[in-house]
Parts: structure tokens; C-alpha cells; sequence
């Protein structure tokens, strides 16, 4: 079971890439976890979730082939 | 799953004064409307320290966008008697000073076009995952962030 | 008497696209500028009755428009933080599809720029002495009334 | 004593005129009252005066060489 992982804003600075894969991640609370102990210093960016582009509150089951986006705080306009 | 038409509201770079005025230009043919409002988003040589922002540039999760700006459109066409509504938004570098942002809208009278205008500036900053990275006079940059 | 430049703000018929594009051109090298509301009032080929508006012919008090529009003007610098305000009404005849008023607003954020662009629009329309006189298709008119 | 009157809108088509001059004015009461017994369709219409651009209430006494004007609702924008 694979997830995609895109990235945006600062957070692409961070990871040093805009999009990865993920294998058996449950539920996006596995995804930030397993990031985070990737790059301790997300710790300090504020980011919000989208999961095949509808932002998310709270943790949400993952299936096979889902995107989720990590986003920070928007600044368009 | 209805059968819907994304928009595409992304331009390279900036929006010149000439494709305003091209826009504005193409409703005089359309003898319903009354009034047009337009709001345009210029980059701001904003001093940072010992810096000076020189331009911004633009990146979106760009599906996403537009699948949330399809909703926002529908959304303000159902809530404001709109005869239309043009949006575009900059992707990519764009200097300061110029626009980055264009919303247009068109109504019979004037209120209509007014107050949607005012609130698809709204929701386009809060709602839209587009992100400005501040380009400053040394080549550093800085995220930029909405309040 | 203090004295007090009355800048004039009539143009002769409509407004053209391309005056509306350059004067948003001249901005671009104003880098404090993050924010720009324009309102643009375009004539409407009304239906009236078994006739329809090909046109609306304006008259003014001239003199006595630039004075007031010197006061609103003064007022609304006062109460907005704008960089920048330029105002056009057309004299003469102004045929339906085409601008009539051309209302520009700047500032540096956005709040400002569309709060005094709303508000200038009103208080043009309520207190300017102009009148717009709607020629028909078969050459009658009649006297518009602002509401 | 001369007062210079001005017209606009649809008064200039009711008076054939947007300019006249009137004597012996003593104030704007008697300029509607001598315009009314001219033009008795007057009566039908809606109009502020301004004096030397200022738009006055009630009656305002005249003096040599000010300006009136019978400004019809506005309709401008």
C-alpha cells in the first residue's frame, strides 16, 4: 500500500523535494509521524493536510494510491 | 459525480495592464451590465531589515486550486446576481510593482459586482494553496504568509 | 481662503479600455502599492417599454462637481490610507456597452484601496451634480434618476 | 439688483434654457415663486438649489451678482 506525498511552500525548502512515497501508512497521523522523524524541524512549520485535495481535520484512514498534501499557510493574492 | 468545468485561473508571470484592458475591452458588447469591479494584487517592494523585497514567486497546488476555486465561482454566482467573473493569479516570478492578481466582476448594478468582488479577494487569499516566496535584493528569500 | 488645486475629472464621451490600462500601467512604479479596487460604470442598453437606451448623454454643473469632488476627495484621503485616487466621468454622449465612470483606488493593503473605492462610488452618484439624460432607439429620452 | 440663474437636467428642456437672469430678487423663495408664474409646469418637478454652489434648505436671502442654481436629482455614474 503506497501513498503519495506532495509538498509546498517552505516545507519543499525542508525536505528538499515536492513529492515522495510513502509505504503502509494507515492514516495521515502515520504520515507526520514518520516525517517528522525524518526532519526533526518540522516540528516548528505550521502545515494543514489535504488528502486527495480536500482539507482535512483531525486524522483520516489512508488507502492505496491516495495523495496527501502537506501545505503551510497560504499566501496567494 | 456531476460533469464540471475547471477554469483555469493561472497565468506565467505577471498580468499586464493590456490584458485588463483587453478584458474590459470584451464586455462592452455585453449591454446588461451596469457596473464592473475590479480588484488587482500588486507586489510590494516591502523593506525586510537591511533588505528590500524585489518580487515574489508564486507556486500552487495547482489541481487543488482550481478544483477549489470551481466551488468559490459557484458558491458567488449563486449567492450575487452576476452577469460574470474573471479571475487569473500569477504563477512564477513576479516583479515588484507588478499585478499578480485579477478579479473581475460584472453585474447589472452596481452592489452585486461590489460585494462579490470584495469577498472572492477573500476567499482567493484564505482558500487557494498558493504560496508567495519573497525574493530579496541579496537573492535570500522568505515565505511569504496571509493575515 | 486656503488654496486648493480642483483637479478636473471629466473626460469627453467614454472612458476607453486602453486610458483605463495606461493609467494602471503608471503604477507600476509606485512599489508601495499592494492594492488596487477599480469601479467602472458602463452604460446599459435598458429596455424601456417598446424602446431600448442607445445612449446616455451627461450634463454638469461643472464648477460646482469639481469643488464637491475636491471636498469627497479631501474626506476620503482623510479617513483611508490610500496611496493613490483618480476619478473620471464622462460629458456627452456615452452609447450603451461603453464606461461612463472610471473610479481608482491604491493603497497598500487591500482593506483600504476597496473600503474608499465603495465609498467613493456612493457618495459620486449621490452628490455630484450630473445628470444623464438616456436617449431611445427612435431618438426619444428621458431623465435618469439615481436611486 | 441681478441674480444669474442656472439650469440643468430636464429643466433646461421645460425653460428652453440653461441660463437666465432675474432683478430684484430678494431672495430664493422669490426666484422659485417668479419662475413658478412663468412656468407653471415647474410645479411637477423636483429640484435642490444651490447658492454660489452650495446647496441650501429653506429660503436664503440674495444679494447683487450670486449665482442659483435648480439642480433636478442627480444622476451621474
Amino acid at each position: 500500500m503506497k501513498v503519495e506525498i506532495l509538498l509546498f511552500g517552505r516545507l519543499t525548502e525542508l525536505l528538499g523535494q515536492s513529492r515522495l512515497q510513502l509505504e503502509d501508512m494507515a492514516d495521515t497521523n502515520s504520515v507526520s509521524k514518520r516525517l517528522l522523524d525524518q526532519y526533526p524541524a518540522l516540528q516548528h512549520i505550521r502545515y494543514q493536510i489535504a488528502v486527495n485535495q480536500e482539507i482535512i481535520h483531525g486524522n483520516k484512514p489512508l488507502t492505496d494510491g491516495m495523495t496527501v498534501a502537506l501545505m503551510p499557510p497560504f499566501s496567494g493574492g | 459525480m456531476r460533469e464540471k468545468k475547471l477554469k483555469n485561473i493561472f497565468v506565467n508571470g505577471a498580468v499586464s495592464a493590456q490584458a485588463i484592458a483587453d478584458s474590459i475591452q470584451k464586455h462592452h458588447s455585453k449591454t446588461n451590465i451596469g457596473a464592473h469591479s475590479i480588484f488587482l494584487g500588486q507586489v510590494r517592494a516591502d523593506q525586510i531589515g537591511e533588505q528590500q523585497v524585489t518580487g515574489i514567486n508564486y507556486t500552487a497546488y495547482e489541481e487543488m486550486a482550481l478544483e477549489k476555486m470551481y466551488e468559490i465561482r459557484e458558491a458567488i454566482f449563486e449567492k450575487y446576481e452576476l452577469t460574470c467573473m474573471h479571475i487569473h493569479h500569477s504563477l512564477g516570478l513576479v516583479a515588484a510593482g507588478e499585478i499578480c492578481l485579477f478579479v473581475f466582476t460584472s453585474s447589472g448594478h452596481r452592489k452585486a459586482a461590489m460585494q462579490a468582488c470584495d469577498e472572492l479577494v477573500e476567499r482567493i487569499k484564505a482558500e487557494l494553496p498558493i504560496w508567495g516566496k519573497e525574493i530579496l535584493t541579496d537573492e535570500s528569500h522568505q515565505w511569504k504568509e496571509n493575515k
